[in-house]
C-alpha cells in the first residue's frame, strides 16, 4: 500500500536509474566520479566541477528530518488528511536533500533534526516506492 | 537614438549531433551545446552570467545554471514564438547587456522532436481555446496551414510544386555536404521531391521539416570583449522581431505585402544600413518550402509573386548561386533545430568554416519562421 | 559598467476589477489582459498604436499574437518572463532594456489571469491526481503529497520557525497589516473584511504552520504597466515614475524540483543576490526605501525576503514584524499598501507595481506621505527580479 | 453521417460559447463591431480596427467562396489515422473580404474543389452539445 492514493513518478532519462535501484529495495544517488558529489535529482552534469562522469552510488538511507509540513488540508477528493511530508538530509553530504513521507509516525512524533532511515514499498510490479521511518 | 548596430557580437557557438533518435534527453542535450559553445568561445562556465531560454522553455536556465556551477544568474529572460522567436532570443541578450545586467549571455534550442524524450513540467500554460475553430475541421497540424497559404500562392502567381521542390533540392545538396545533417549521404533529385508522398496536397513529404533530436547554442558578448576571445567575432548589425495585427492566427495570405517578414526586413535593414544586393548568404527558417518562398519574397530578394522563378533559376544554390540558401541543409535537410541551426550555420559561413563554403562570405541574414511572430538578424565578419 | 539608473520609466497603469474563484469575474483572461493594456495607454495619454512592445508572463495564454490581433498592434519587441511569480518585475526590467536599448519605444508588461476559468495555482496538482503517472521532475514531489505552493511554503516556514524561532504571529502580523490596508483600497478583494490577530489565528490550518489567511489569494484580473524612455516619459500625461534599477536574481541550487520549498538557512539566496544588483544600481541602501510591495505568494516568503532585502538579519524576520512596522499610517516600512496578493488580489505581482507607481504618484489607496523611493520585488523561492522607482 | 468525426471538439470557453450556441441553432453568428461594422473571427474582445468594446453576434448569410483548399492525404495527427484522405478548404464569407473561417466541403470529390468556387454553409450536428459549420456547393 502507498501512503498517499497518489499516482507513481514516471521515470525518464535521468531518473530510471533511480527507481531501478528503488526496485532492488536499493536507495541510489547519482555521484560524480572525478570529484565525488552527490546530486539529487539526477542532472547530467556535476554542478561542482562540469564533469560528465558519473554513476550511481548506493547510499546509507540514514538522514535528518531537514523541514517538514503536515498537510491538512486536502486538494482534491479522496485524498487522506493529514499526512506528512518530509525533505531529509542524507547522512552523505550536506545539503544533499530528498523528499519523501514519514511512516509509521504520529504527526506529534515529527520533529526537525529527528533520525531516519529509508524503507521501500513494491506499490506495483513496475514501480516500488521508497519511504523513510524513524530511525531505530 | 541608440542603435545596436555591430555592437555585440556572437563570440561562440556549439550544437550536438542531429539524429532521429539520440536517447538523450532535451536537457542533456542542451547542456552539451551549451558547454560547446561556451568553450568555443574561450570562455569559463563562470564567466557565463545570462541565459536567454527557449520557448517553450523546454530546458530550465536555473537547471542549466546549476549544472555550469552559476552561483548567481542576474539575467534569464525567454524569447517567445518558437521557430519565430529563436533570432529574437539574441536581441533579448543584447537588450541585457546593453542595460549593464550581463556581460556574457548563452542562448540556447534543444528538442527531442523525433523521438519525444520530452520532460513535461507544469500544465499552467493555457492552450488558446480558438483551437475550437480549427481542430474539429481537421486543421490538426502546421503543415496544413502552410498547404492552404501554398495553394493560395500558386493560385494567384502560378508558383509551382516544382518551384517548391527547388527550395528542398537546393537544401538537401546542401546537407549532402555537411556530415552532421540528417539527410547527409541522401541526395534527391527534383524528381525525388515530386514523387515523394504527398502530405496535404499541394504539399509532399520533401516539402516537410526533418524532426531531430539535438541542440544548438550560442554565447554572446559586447564587441569590445569579442576583440580579446578565442574566435574571430561574428558581428550583429541588426536584430529585430516582428509581430503584427495581420497575422490574425489564421493562414498567411501571400498576396498581403505587408506582413510580418517585411515589417522585419524593413527594421533589419534600416538598422545595418543594407540593402538586400549586399547579402552574400542566408539561413531562411524553413519548416515548410512555400513559407521560405513567402520569406524571400517578403525580405525583398524578388518582387511578390516571383519566388518561385527565383529559387528555379538556381539564385539559391551553393556553389555557384548569387544567393546560397540555407548552407547547411536547413530544418529541411540537417535537421529542425527550430531555427538555431541557422544561426550556427550564419556563423560558420562568416568564420570560413561552413561545409558548403560561399567564398568570402561576409554579410549573412538570419530569418525567423514566417507566418507567426517572428525574428531575424543579420550578421557580418 | 554602464547601467540603465533613470533613463527609463513607467508612463502609465492599468488595472481591472478584481474577483476570485469564489467570485469569479465573466470576463476571460484574454479580455481582462486588454482591459488593463488599454486602461495603462489611456492613463499614460497614448493611443495603442503607439505601443511597439510586449512583455508577457510565463503561463499567460495572451501571447503577442493575440494581442496584436485585438490591439493592432504593429510589435517590434516581445518576450517572456519565467518561474511565473518570479518574473513580474522581470518583465518591466526587459521593457526598460528594449526601450534603453532602443529596440522598441513603448513596452507594455503586463498579466492578467483567470483562475476562476483556467487552472487555479493552488488546485493545478488536482489534474496528475487523474494521471496514470506523475511526470517529469514533478515525480519527485507529487507521489509524496507536496502537490502545493501553500505546502512547499510551509516546509520552508517549519525550517524557518525551527532555526530562528519564527512564530506564527510573527506571520500574522503580515497578514493583518495587509489587510489593514486592504481596507483602505475599495478595489481590493477584502476591503470589507476586517481581521484581527484572533482572526489570523482562527483561520483554518492549511498546511502546518501555515494557515488560510498566510497564503495568497486565487484571483481573476489583470494589470499592466508601460515603460518608456525618460526623453519620451516627459512629454505624456503622468508624472514619469523613474526606473533607479531593475534587476534579477537567481542561484545556483542543486535540489531544484521547485515548489516554494525554499531553504530558509542559506544567506545568499536569490533575493539576496538580487538585492545586491538593485540597491548597486540604484546606488541606494534599504534605508532609503519609503514603500515596500514584497511579493507576498506566502507570508513565510515575505519575511525570509525582508532578510534578504537588507532590512533585516537572516533570521531576524519574525521580530522585524513587531511593533507595527510594516502598518501603514505610521509604520516605518509600510507593506504592499494596496493589500497585496493576501488581501488585494494575486496579479502575479503586477498589481504590487500598479500600487507602487500609485504611492509615487501621490494616488495610493493607503498613500504614504512623502513617499519617494518604492522597492517591488516578485516572487522569491524561485529565480526572481526586483525594481527600484522614484519619484 | 457528419463528414469527420472523432476529432478534438470545442471546450467551451466564455469568449467562443455565442459562436457554437448559434451554430446549434443552425445559424453562423460572427462577432460584429457595432460602431465600424467591421466583422472579426477568430472571436476578440473589442475591435482592433476602432478600439469599440461595443460588439453583436450578427447571423451571417453563411454563403461565401473557398480562400483556400487542401487534401490531407497523411495522418498529420493520431486523430486523423483511419481518416485520411479528407479536405480542408478555409472559406471566405461574402460579408467581408478576409473574414475567413476554416471548414470542409462535404460534397465534393477532390478534384472538383478549386478556388473560387461558391458555397454554403450546412449544418452538421456531432454531438446533443456541438454542431459544426460545414460547407457544400452553392447549386
Amino acid at each position: 500500500m502507498p501512503y498517499l492514493p497518489m499516482p507513481p513518478p514516471v521515470p525518464y532519462v535521468e531518473s530510471y536509474g533511480f527507481w531501478e535501484g528503488c526496485k532492488r529495495h536499493e536507495l541510489i544517488i547519482q555521484r560524480c566520479k572525478d570529484c565525488g558529489t552527490y546530486r539529487h535529482p539526477p542532472i547530467p552534469v556535476c554542478p561542482v566541477c562540469q564533469s560528465w562522469n558519473q554513476h550511481w552510488h548506493k547510499v546509507s538511507g540514514r538522514g535528518t528530518v531537514e523541514a517538514f509540513t503536515i498537510v491538512t488540508r486536502a486538494l482534491f477528493p479522496g485524498m487522506l488528511v493529514p499526512y506528512n511530508v518530509v525533505r531529509v538530509e542524507l547522512e552523505e553530504q550536506k545539503g544533499l536533500l530528498i523528499l519523501g513521507n514519514l511512516i509509521d509516525c504520529h504527526p506529534d512524533e515529527i520533529s526537525i533534526d529527528i533520525p531516519v532511515e529509508v524503507t521501500f514499498e513494491d506499490v506495483s510490479p513496475e514501480t516500488t516506492m521508497f519511504y523513510f521511518r524513524k530511525a531505530a | 537614438m541608440a542603435t545596436m548596430r555591430d555592437k555585440y557580437a556572437i563570440v561562440g557557438i556549439g550544437h550536438t549531433d542531429y539524429s532521429l533518435s539520440s536517447g538523450r534527453s532535451e536537457l542533456d542535450l542542451a547542456l552539451e551545446a551549451i558547454m560547446a559553445a561556451i568553450e568555443d568561445a574561450g570562455l569559463g562556465f563562470n564567466d557565463i552570467d545570462g541565459i536567454v531560454g527557449d520557448y517553450p522553455n523546454r530546458v530550465d536556465p536555473m537547471t542549466i545554471a546549476t549544472a555550469l556551477g552559476m552561483r548567481n544568474f542576474g539575467f534569464f529572460i525567454e524569447t517567445d514564438f518558437g521557430g519565430g522567436g529563436v533570432p529574437g532570443g539574441l536581441l533579448h541578450a543584447i537588450a541585457g547587456i546593453e542595460a549593464g545586467r550581463a556581460t556574457s549571455v548563452v542562448c540556447y534550442k534543444s528538442l527531442n522532436g523525433s523521438s519525444k524524450l520530452t520532460l513535461p513540467g507544469f500544465a499552467f500554460a493555457v492552450e488558446p481555446h480558438e483551437h475550437g475553430f480549427t481542430r474539429p475541421f481537421g486543421l490538426l497540424a502546421p503543415v496544413a496551414y502552410a498547404a492552404l497559404s501554398a495553394r493560395r500562392h500558386m493560385h494567384q502567381y502560378g508558383t509551382t510544386s516544382r518551384q517548391f521542390g527547388a527550395i528542398a533540392v537546393a537544401c538537401r545538396k546542401h546537407a549532402n555536404r555537411n556530415p552532421n545533417a540528417i539527410m547527409y549521404g541522401e541526395p534527391m533529385t527534383i524528381g525525388d521531391h515530386q514523387n515523394s508522398k504527398m502530405i496535404a496536397d499541394p504539399l509532399r513529404l520533401f516539402d516537410c521539416y526533418v524532426e531531430a533530436d539535438g541542440a544548438a547554442a550560442c554565447v554572446v558578448a559586447s564587441a569590445e570583449r569579442a576583440k580579446n576571445l578565442k574566435q574571430q567575432p561574428v558581428y550583429i548589425m541588426a536584430t529585430a522581431q516582428a509581430c503584427g495585427p495581420y497575422l490574425s492566427r489564421g493562414t498567411k495570405d501571400p498576396t498581403i505585402e505587408e506582413n510580418e517578414t517585411s515589417y522585419l526586413a524593413q527594421q533589419l535593414f534600416s538598422m545595418s544600413g543594407l540593402v538586400p544586393s549586399d547579402l552574400d548568404v542566408l539561413q531562411i527558417y524553413d519548416d515548410f518550402t512555400p513559407f521560405v518562398l513567402m520569406a524571400i519574397e517578403d525580405l525583398g530578394f524578388c518582387s511578390k509573386g516571383e519566388g518561385g522563378p527565383f529559387v528555379e533559376s538556381g539564385t539559391i544554390e551553393w556553389p555557384d548561386g548569387k544567393l546560397p540558401l540555407n548552407t547547411s541543409g536547413g530544418n529541411l535537410s540537417e535537421g529542425c533545430i527550430e531555427g538555431f541551426n541557422h544561426i550556427v550555420e550564419a556563423v560558420k559561413q562568416l568564420r570560413g568554416a561552413s561545409t558548403a563554403q560561399v567564398k568570402d562570405a561576409e554579410i549573412a541574414m538570419v530569418c525567423g519562421a514566417n507566418g507567426v511572430a517572428t525574428s531575424g538578424l543579420i550578421l557580418r565578419r | 559598467m554602464d547601467t540603465i539608473k533613470d533613463k527609463t520609466a513607467i508612463v502609465g497603469i492599468g488595472w481591472t476589477k478584481f474577483g476570485s474563484v469564489k467570485r469569479p469575474l465573466p470576463e476571460s483572461q484574454y479580455t481582462l489582459a486588454c482591459q488593463a493594456i488599454l486602461a495603462a495607454i489611456d492613463d499614460a495619454g497614448l493611443a495603442p498604436k503607439d505601443i511597439d512592445g510586449i512583455m508577457r508572463f510565463s503561463f499567460d495564454s495572451n501571447d503577442p499574437v493575440r494581442l496584436a490581433d485585438a490591439l493592432g498592434l504593429n510589435l517590434r519587441f516581445f518576450g517572456k518572463s519565467m518561474y511565473g511569480g518570479g518574473g513580474g518585475c522581470a518583465c518591466v526590467a526587459q521593457a526598460a532594456a528594449a526601450v534603453h536599448a532602443g529596440l522598441a519605444n513603448y513596452v507594455v508588461a503586463f498579466r492578467a489571469l483567470s483562475q476562476s476559468q483556467e487552472v487555479a495555482f493552488g488546485h493545478f496538482a488536482g489534474q496528475f491526481a487523474e494521471r496514470g503517472g506523475i511526470p517529469g521532475l514533478m515525480g519527485w514531489i507529487v507521489p509524496f503529497g507536496l502537490m502545493s505552493p501553500a505546502q512547499g511554503a510551509a516546509m520552508t516556514a517549519s525550517r524557518h520557525f525551527h532555526l530562528y524561532g519564527t512564530t506564527s504571529e510573527h506571520l500574522g502580523n503580515i497578514a493583518v497589516a495587509q489587510r489593514k490596508h486592504a481596507n483602505q483600497n475599495p478595489n481590493a478583494f477584502f476591503h470589507d473584511r476586517p481581521m484581527t490577530m484572533q482572526d489570523y489565528m482562527n483561520s483554518p490550518m492549511i498546511s502546518e504552520p501555515l494557515r488560510l489567511f498566510d497564503c495568497c489569494q486565487e484571483s481573476d484580473g489583470a494589470c499592466a504597466v508601460i515603460v518608456t524612455s525618460v526623453e519620451r516619459a516627459r512629454d505624456l500625461k503622468q508624472p514619469p515614475i523613474y526606473i533607479m534599477a531593475a534587476a534579477q536574481g537567481g542561484i545556483w541550487y542543486p535540489n531544484s524540483v521547485n515548489m516554494l520549498d525554499k531553504i530558509p538557512d542559506i544567506v545568499e539566496d536569490e533575493t539576496w543576490h538580487l538585492a545586491q544588483a538593485l540597491y548597486r544600481m540604484a546606488e541606494i541602501t534599504p534605508q532609503d526605501v519609503d514603500v515596500a510591495e514584497i511579493y507576498d505568494h506566502f507570508t513565510i516568503h515575505v519575511l525570509c525576503a525582508l532578510e534578504s532585502l537588507g532590512f533585516c538579519k537572516r533570521g531576524e524576520g519574525g521580530p522585524f514584524t513587531e511593533g507595527r512596522r510594516l502598518e501603514w499610517p505610521n509604520g516605518e516600512l509600510p507593506l504592499n499598501t494596496s493589500g497585496g496578493h493576501l488581501s488585494e488580489a494575486y496579479i502575479h505581482g503586477l498589481n504590487l507595481i500598479v500600487d507602487g507607481v500609485r504611492q509615487l504618484r501621490g494616488t495610493a489607496p493607503a498613500q504614504v506621505k512623502d513617499a519617494e523611493i518604492v522597492l517591488c520585488t516578485s516572487g522569491n523561492a524561485v529565480p526572481t527580479s526586483g525594481i527600484i522607482l522614484r519619484r | 453521417m457528419p463528414y469527420l468525426t472523432g476529432l478534438p471538439l470545442p471546450e467551451s470557453h466564455v469568449d467562443y460559447n455565442e459562436f457554437w450556441q448559434g451554430c446549434r441553432m443552425n445559424e453562423l453568428p460572427v462577432q460584429k463591431c457595432k460602431d465600424c461594422g467591421w466583422y472579426r473571427h477568430y472571436p476578440r474582445p473589442l475591435c482592433p480596427k476602432c478600439y469599440s468594446w461595443n460588439a453583436e453576434w450578427s447571423k451571417v448569410s453563411g454563403k461565401g467562396m473557398v480562400w483556400s483548399w487542401t487534401i490531407i492525404t497523411h495522418p498529420i495527427h493520431p486523430a486523423v489515422v483511419d481518416k485520411v484522405p479528407y479536405n480542408l478548404v478555409e472559406i471566405e464569407l461574402s460579408e467581408q473580404e478576409g473574414l475567413r473561417l476554416i471548414s470542409n466541403l462535404i460534397d465534393c470529390r477532390p478534384e472538383e474543389i478549386h478556388i473560387g468556387m461558391p458555397v454554403e454553409v450546412v449544418f452538421e450536428e456531432v454531438t446533443p452539445e456541438i454542431t459544426l459549420p460545414r460547407f457544400k456547393r452553392t447549386s
